[in-house]
């Protein structure tokens, strides 16, 4: 068995666990939203890439930027014309009308798409690979955990260099006193939405390219998009990448010893992190 | 000529009914006062004005514009700008991002900086880069002061700014206000230390049960006068 | 402090309460005679009705009265479900008393998940219940004896010869399948009455007002003497007693059982969250109301598809927006209408106390 | 005898001190009084004498036993009743029901057999009107009666309030202080934080001063309102 | 001559996963049924069909079997596609007693997979009730260790078998590949069961490279296939042949991997050049799958034919059963069936069966067919061997993967 080959798929499997999160995060962080619709709006965002992929014959790196703006219209909308009613204390409206909002987009999908499995397809990238002395990865692998990695310092940057980022974290303390520095609580949720969305069509283009999907499958990974976040703690997003790390080495790992044990192994590991640090590895310091 | 006015504002939470037919009138540059009891409705109406609360359009009135119904960050463009009770402040911001955001929906320019709220209270500028929460509480007002100035606004609406602090943190903060005034802002103050008021303030309205039960210059007003329309007793009833 | 003051007295009963007390007796003797006056597929119908109604009478006294929000309730269904199966395939036990063991096996299951999740809170733990109860599915997925992933029939002569069903062929000459039938639906129905009864009881009692100021206040109730913790783990252990048993019936009358069916997130939960909200989170009639409306809905749009789910998943989000408090918080909120009412009113005294608070949650 | 004992108890919020080797002691009807400036942690040690947060060192008495580790509930059961600074009422529940958690819980008995007590105590503390309504749609004035009214249903042998008086009018605040004269003259053992000093006076008969987490003076009131140090720190050099 | 009453119809209740991940098997449904319907009609017998969709969900499939049987009152249900459908209606019949046609599965994981144990034999009893057709594991075997036979490799196999009713029944060590595959001399590699939806294969890629697997089989679901088959090529892992169950049955699917889909091998259950006749129209697997192509505007898939023969079989019951209305007589009907479908002959005679599974499983010809690149894109999927059924002719040979 090649323990450093199993490491290193993991730590990318980790990549793909955390761009699927990092938009979870984002939204989980600012506004405390459990979003149960996030697998499924990736399935949305991969379905717009698949369109434009084959309707006007893009790449389909190409057809995600086209995407992203489209995408973030998409989330800044729902965001400010129905999740926004459903902020506050009570953490059952969110989960409620995102758990609609999941079952909504998936049977949409299915009329609009029929059950089909399909695929967004990269060409010659999909199977290239780059030698490592003595492991090999793969070049989109490696490029999505490189992207998560981007995504990550962007938003980062975005978040403490910025002064909307300085909105974002205000209004996430107490929208109400933000109001009063003249920032529409309203409008900062629907654009850190609409942010996560381009994000979501990130994760979105490494899904589609990966491996098929179907309307109905954005729900299978959602539960690690939430491991991983609470794993890393609320609002840390580097947090959420350790955390899609974590889960994805104790994937490979447990999968080394066992296939039966490999996705057992990651839920294992996120109750463990759990069981010692109940709030995350990297909480925030306030709430 | 007065740049804001209420004229018969109401407010209710809910079913229950805060503010019944409230006038006030500021003047540019003026220093208002408005003082009384727990409950008496100060904050209902700093809030109403503020956009916190909405109210009828016409009932609140900002450069003969109505602005009663508009949103907080509206009245925030418009230049005018509250230091709410209890400070607020974010605690995921440090001081200085704290005092930043301040102007987050205004930027215009004028006397307020980061660096003239620095020196306005010099004791910021040490802590800039502390999570605003590590501060004392009479730090944290002064943060909070500041991040009403950065505006720049024409009028500062401050709520209860010594409330729960040590007489000794009061002063030091009331000693700022001077120089506030001097940049020709209009100030209202909401105060239950009725002696601080009357120090800083031109004109006093005094409230009780929602309604403006006694107003005028401050200078003018006896201290029995004040008394009783704050606690609806006489002054000699104290013991 | 020692001036005479008239006499108070504490009253919860109203008049809706009352009539509805007489209407819910005379209802039970006709719902227990059903399976001699409708036809079988009613009575499957009901037996759907009243195994959803127990899991979620038993959500909402999690998330509506004790303030915890599991979207892993599934765990309790499908363990209690395997329980039995595993009772009857390799013990040989009766269904009927499966049943029952299965409900303890729920409780010794939900022992360690409380020292589990109780450590989290508010989505965090909404999460780990779900992580916990995939957890344990796919631990019995590696149980090879009952099928794995495959999963696996209960034998057709355990629910043939299942405790009572001879009686009931030889005293009203039914056929094994009705009889059956039959057995589980009257099982079903004194699992509902139990539940229903068990929960009004709580509520009423000195425990459910401690268990109201926790939902409210956890660190206020602490601080007036209430054991939060035990009181939660309480709940949560008496749910996962009901679920599981529920678990077990619902399994004895589908006889197959799989992991990813008996531990389906959206059937045994999403679903049953629908159903209390739909009705109203934080009363008693809210589910039963609910339950009602998703069974028609389920009805009248089965055959539509993806469009059937659809509507579904737009009438749940457009029930949260418009009215929080479900269905019958809206009735109730015009009509004062309670038929399980637990507010304390306090009557008498010197003043005119006629004020009410309205239904509790 | 003594009901309360603090020996050198220490309490660091991350590098802020809040409490600092405190150690005084509270005999059995006695009302001890606590002032000090704002953050001084007044509130701070009252969490840490009804256990809401646990003590970095020193040992916690209570009627005699060592209560250092017990969890707030097991501590009010023995017999500690508390108000909060920021009322905390269980707000879907109307204001009797409240008191009935209260009394049944606190004082480990069934409900029929505190509902006259809590009807009585709503009555002494003038809230028997509001007794239907949920606590969640009292005002702030009523909600701090509430505190004060939940805690006494406990049965206390210890009332510990915090900053009840704030904001009373001069005829509330006297009839409060009745009320807590009536409970103490029971035989209830009092401590009290207030900055309303001139009711905290009336009714304690040592007084407690607390800054940055030290106690820098207990004794009689008078001697401690003479004492320059208090005068310095809390009142400011002026007076 | 049909000895059926005009008046009263004779009610067909009907189960297939129609939505849900496993909507592809029921995509002809519509098709057949309707095309039944106008057939029978013609023929003045009267038949109706109350059809139900198990979501793809076993939970839905028992409650919708029940609802046939209780609410609906049919006389015979027909159920079809993979065991999470077939398993829960099954059972459901037998239970209450209750006729039932079952197909699209093979018969290990439906028989077996009914059992209360399914790890202990001796308590495996057959069903009264319950019929199905299909073909085994040990006919894949076969039609998979043909096609391998073809091709010079070092006969090391790697086995992808997840932990559902199929991967179970093809990785178990007594009925399914693992025995027979060590008989004929191939070196299996089985690093275990793995659950559906997998993100990551590179455990089982490590355990093939390193025991230099040249052939990969499994019965794998489509996205975990195109996960483990980009990342095998990634990790530089090149079996000559990878022959897969379940998931390279639809041209979708295939077509989902882009020209990574060339040579891959699969069973073939039904092609239209399957060399049968319907019972009931008479026509080919050519005429009907072009009527489906016509009608539907999309390319045949497998399922046809089996939805198609679930019809047949169900008249030809009926005919004989006397009264549609008895259970007992319609299932032994079933029992006696011998008739020519578009699936090949059926007959619940055990033929080629273990004595445990004789009176309740009937088979169908299997072959095996390998997936090819047409010219101007798209698949054929070309049929490569036919040992195990001679009379279905072959379109080619074996070729390894480029
Ligand atoms: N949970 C906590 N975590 C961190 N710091 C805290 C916490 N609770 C209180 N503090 C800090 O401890 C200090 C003392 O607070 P405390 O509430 O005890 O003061 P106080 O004397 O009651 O003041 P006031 O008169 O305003 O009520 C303050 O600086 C406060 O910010
Ligand atoms: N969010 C609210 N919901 C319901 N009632 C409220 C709310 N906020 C304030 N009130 C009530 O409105 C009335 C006026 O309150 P307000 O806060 O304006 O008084 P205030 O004069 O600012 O008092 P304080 O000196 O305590 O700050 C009070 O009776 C209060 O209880
Ligand atoms: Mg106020
Ligand atoms: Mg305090």
């Amino acid at each position: 068995m090649n323990w450093l080959d199993t490491i290193l798929q993991g730590v990318l499997l980790g990549g793909l666990y955390g761009l699927f999160a990092a938009g979870l995060s984002l939204v989980f962080g600012i506004m405390r939203l459990v979003n149960l619709a996030h697998g499924d709006l990736i399935v949305l965002a991969a379905f717009l890439i698949l369109v434009l992929v084959t309707t006007l014959g893009l790449d389909p790196f190409v057809a995600a930027l086209i995407a992203m703006p489209l995408m973030f219209a998409i989330g800044w909308g729902l965001q400010y014309f129905l999740l926004n009613r459903t902020l506050g204390k009570d953490i059952l409206p969110p989960l409620l009308v995102t758990f609609g909002l999941s079952i909504v987009i998936q049977n949409g999908l299915l009329e609009g798409f029929s059950a089909d499995s399909r695929r967004v397809f990269a060409g010659s990238l999909e199977s290239a690979s780059v030698n490592l002395g003595p492991v090999t990865a793969g070049i989109m692998p490696l490029m999505t955990f490189v992207s998560a990695v981007a995504v990550i310092v962007c938003l980062n940057q975005l978040i403490y260099r910025t002064s909307v980022g300085r909105a974002f974290r205000a209004t996430s303390d107490d929208p109400v006193t933000a109001g009063l520095m003249g920032i529409r609580p309203q409008r900062i949720f629907a654009m850190a939405t609409g942010l996560a969305m381009v994000v979501v069509t990130i994760a979105a283009l490494y899904l589609g390219t990966r491996a098929n999907f179907d309307p109905t499958s954005g729900p299978a990974r959602l539960i690690y998009a939430f491991e991983a976040v609470i794993i890393g703690g609320l609002g840390s997003l580097w947090g959420t990448l350790a955390g899609g790390i974590i889960l994805g080495v104790a994937q490979t790992l447990g999968a080394a010893i066992n296939p039966e044990w490999q996705i057992l192994a990651g839920h294992l590991a996120f109750l463990a992190v759990l069981l010692f640090k109940p709030r995350g590895l990297f909480p925030r310091a306030a709430d | 000529m007065a740049l804001l006015e209420t004229r018969g504002l109401t407010a209710s939470y809910g079913d229950f009914q805060a503010l019944f037919g409230v006038d006030i009138t500021v003047g540019a540059g003026e220093t208002i006062a408005i003082i009384g009891a727990n409950g008496a409705g100060k904050t209902t109406l700093m809030r109403s004005i503020s956009g916190v609360l909405a109210n009828a359009a016409s009932s609140i009135l900002y450069r003969d514009e109505p602005i009663g119904a508009l949103p907080a960050p509206d009245i925030l463009a418009r230049g005018i700008a509250m230091v709410p009770e209890g400070r607020k402040l974010f605690p995921s911001l440090s001081v200085e991002e704290n005092l930043l955001i301040g102007n987050y929906g205004r930027k215009v320019d004028g006397p307020w900086t980061l660096e003239s709220v620095f020196s306005l209270f010099p004791v910021l500028k040490e802590r800039r880069d502390n999570p605003a929460t590590a501060l004392s509480g009479g730090q944290q007002q002064m943060v909070a002061i500041g991040r009403g100035l950065m505006s720049n606004p024409a009028v500062l609406l401050c709520d209860e700014i010594s409330l729960g602090l040590a007489p000794v943190v009061v002063r030091d903060i009331y000693a700022a206000f001077p120089r506030i005034r001097e940049t020709g802002a209009s100030i209202v103050i909401v105060e239950q230390d009725i002696a601080q008021a009357l120090k800083v303030a031109d004109r006093v309205y005094c409230m009780m049960e929602g309604r403006v039960t006694l107003f005028g210059r401050a200078a003018d007003l006896s201290r029995n006068d004040i008394h009783k329309a704050y606690f609806g007793t006489d002054h000699h009833e104290l013991a | 402090m020692t001036m005479a003051i008239p006499s108070f007295t504490v009253e919860t009963r109203t008049r809706a309460s009352t009539l509805s007390a007489a209407a819910i007796i005379a209802l039970l003797l006709l719902a227990f005679a059903a399976p001699f006056i409708v036809s079988r597929g009613v009575i499957q119908d009901l037996f759907f009705i009243l195994t959803m109604l127990v899991l979620a009478q038993n959500w909402n006294l999690l998330a509506g009265y004790a303030g915890l929000i599991s979207v892993g309730q599934q765990v309790f269904v499908g363990f209690g479900a395997y329980t039995m199966f595993g009772g009857v395939i390799l013990f040989g036990i009766d269904p009927v008393v499966a049943i029952l063991i299965a409900g303890l096996f729920s409780v010794a299951l939900a022992i360690p998940t409380a020292f589990f999740t109780f450590r989290l809170y508010g989505p965090y733990f909404a999460i780990g219940t779900w992580v916990v109860a995939e957890v344990v599915r796919l631990l019995l997925a590696q149980w090879k004896a009952l099928g794995g992933g495959t999963g696996t029939s209960l034998p057709r002569d355990a629910t043939r010869d299942m405790m009572g069903v001879g009686a009931m062929r030889d005293v009203f000459g039914m056929k094994a399948s009705q009889a059956g039938d039959a057995l589980t639906y009257w099982l079903a129905l004194i699992l509902v009455v139990a539940t229903i009864g068990f929960i009004y009881g709580l509520l009423r009692s000195k425990q459910g007002l401690g268990l109201a100021a926790v939902r409210d206040n956890e660190q206020a109730a602490r601080a007036v003497g209430v054991d939060a913790r035990r009181m939660k783990t309480l709940v949560y252990l008496a749910t996962a007693f009901m679920t599981g048993i529920a678990g077990a019936l619902i399994y004895v009358q589908k006889a197959r059982i799989s992991p990813d069916a008996a531990f389906s997130v959206t059937d045994w939960t999403a679903y049953v969250i629908f159903i209390v909200v739909i009705g109203g989170i934080g009363t008693i009639e809210g589910p039963i109301l609910g339950v009602i409306i998703f069974f028609l809905l389920q009805n009248l749009l089965a055959d539509y598809g993806s469009w059937y789910l659809l509507m579904l998943g737009l009438l749940g989000i457009a029930i949260m927006l418009f009215a929080p408090r479900g269905l019958w918080g809206l009735f109730s909120e015009r009509t004062g209408i309670q038929l399980f009412p637990v507010r304390r009113v306090l009557k008498g005294g010197p003043l005119n106390l006629t004020h009410r608070g309205g239904p509790h949650g | 005898m003594a009901i309360l004992e603090l020996d050198g108890v220490s309490k660091k919020f991350g590098a802020l001190t809040v409490a600092e080797q405190i150690s005084f002691a509270v005999c059995e009807g006695e009302a001890l009084g606590i002032i000090g400036p704002n953050g001084a942690g007044k509130s701070t040690l009252f969490n840490l004498i009804t256990g809401n947060i646990a003590a970095d060192s020193g040992t916690i008495r209570f009627l005699g036993s060592d209560v250092t580790r017990t969890p707030p509930m097991a501590r009010c059961l023995s017999g500690m009743g508390r108000t909060f600074q920021i009322p905390q009422p269980f707000e879907k529940l109307t204001v009797f029901e409240n008191l009935l958690v209260a009394g049944a819980f606190g004082s480990r008995r069934r409900e029929a057999e505190v509902s006259d007590r809590c009807a009585e105590i709503l009555v002494d503390t003038g809230l028997i009107d509001k007794a239907n309504v949920l606590a969640g749609g009292l005002s702030l004035l009523q909600r701090k009666r509430l505190e004060l009214a939940r805690a006494l249903a406990t049965e206390p042998k210890l009332l510990l309030l915090d900053e009840i008086a704030g904001g009373l009018t001069e005829g509330e605040c006297r009839s409060l202080v009745a009320t807590i004269r009536a409970i103490h003259a029971r035989g209830v053992a009092v401590i009290w934080i207030e900055h309303v000093l001139h009711a905290l006076n009336s009714v304690v008969e040592r007084l407690l001063v607390l800054h940055f987490g030290r106690v820098i003076g207990i004794g009689k009131p008078q001697d401690i309102m003479a004492s320059r140090d208090v005068r310095e720190i809390y009142l400011g050099i002026e007076i | 001559a049909p000895a059926i009453a005009q008046d009263a119809a004779i009610k067909l209740g009907y189960v297939s996963p129609q939505t849900g991940p496993l909507a592809a098997f029921g995509e002809a449904d519509k098709f057949v049924i309707d095309s039944f319907l106008t057939t029978t009609k013609s023929m003045g017998l009267n038949y109706e069909v109350v059809v139900k969709d198990s979501q793809s969900n076993p939970n839905r499939a028992a409650e919708v079997a029940k609802e046939l049987i209780v609410t609906d009152e049919v006389n015979l249900i027909l159920v079809a596609s993979t065991p999470e459908t077939t398993n829960p209606v099954a059972t459901t019949c037998e239970a209450e007693e209750m006729p039932c046609i079952s197909t699209v599965a093979p018969w290990q994981p439906w028989f077996i997979g009914q059992q209360g144990n399914p790890g202990d034999p001796t308590s495996w009893k057959p069903f009264n009730y319950a019929y199905h057709f299909f073909w085994g594991l040990e006919d894949v075997i076969s039609v998979f260790t043909n096609m391998w036979a073809q091709i010079e490799t070092n006969k090391k196999v790697g086995g992808l078998f997840p932990n559902d009713g199929d991967g179970n029944a093809w990785g178990d060590k007594v009925v399914g590949f693992p025995p027979v595959l060590e008989k004929m001399g191939y070196g299996l590699i089985d690093p275990g069961r793995y659950q559906n939806m997998t993100d990551d294969f590179s455990a089982q890629i490590n355990a093939f490279k390193s025991g230099q697997c040249e052939i990969i089989t499994g019965v794998v679901i489509p996205p975990d296939f195109t996960t483990f088959w980009n990342q095998a090529k990634q990790q530089g892992f090149a079996p000559k042949i990878a022959s897969i169950g379940k998931a390279l049955l639809f041209p979708q699917t295939v077509e989902a991997l882009g020209n990574a889909g060339h040579n891959l091998s699969s069973e073939v259950w039904w092609t239209p050049s399957h060399p049968f006749k319907s019972s009931l129209t008479g026509e080919s697997a050519t005429q009907v799958a072009a009527a489906f192509t016509k009608a539907t505007n999309r390319p045949w898939t497998q399922p046809i034919g089996f939805a198609h023969a679930l019809f047949e079989l169900a008249v030809d019951a009926m005919k004989r059963a006397g009264d549609p209305k008895d259970g007992d007589a319609v299932a032994q009907a079933i029992a006696a069936t011998k008739l020519d479908t578009l699936v090949g002959p059926i007959a619940w005679d055990g033929k080629g069966l273990p004595p445990f599974a004789a009176k309740n499983i009937a088979k169908t010809p299997l072959v095996g067919g390998q997936w090819r690149l047409k010219d101007g894109g798209g698949y054929d999927l070309v049929i490569t061997d036919n040992k195990t059924a001679p009379n279905i002719p072959v379109g080619g040979k074996m070729e390894a993967i480029a």
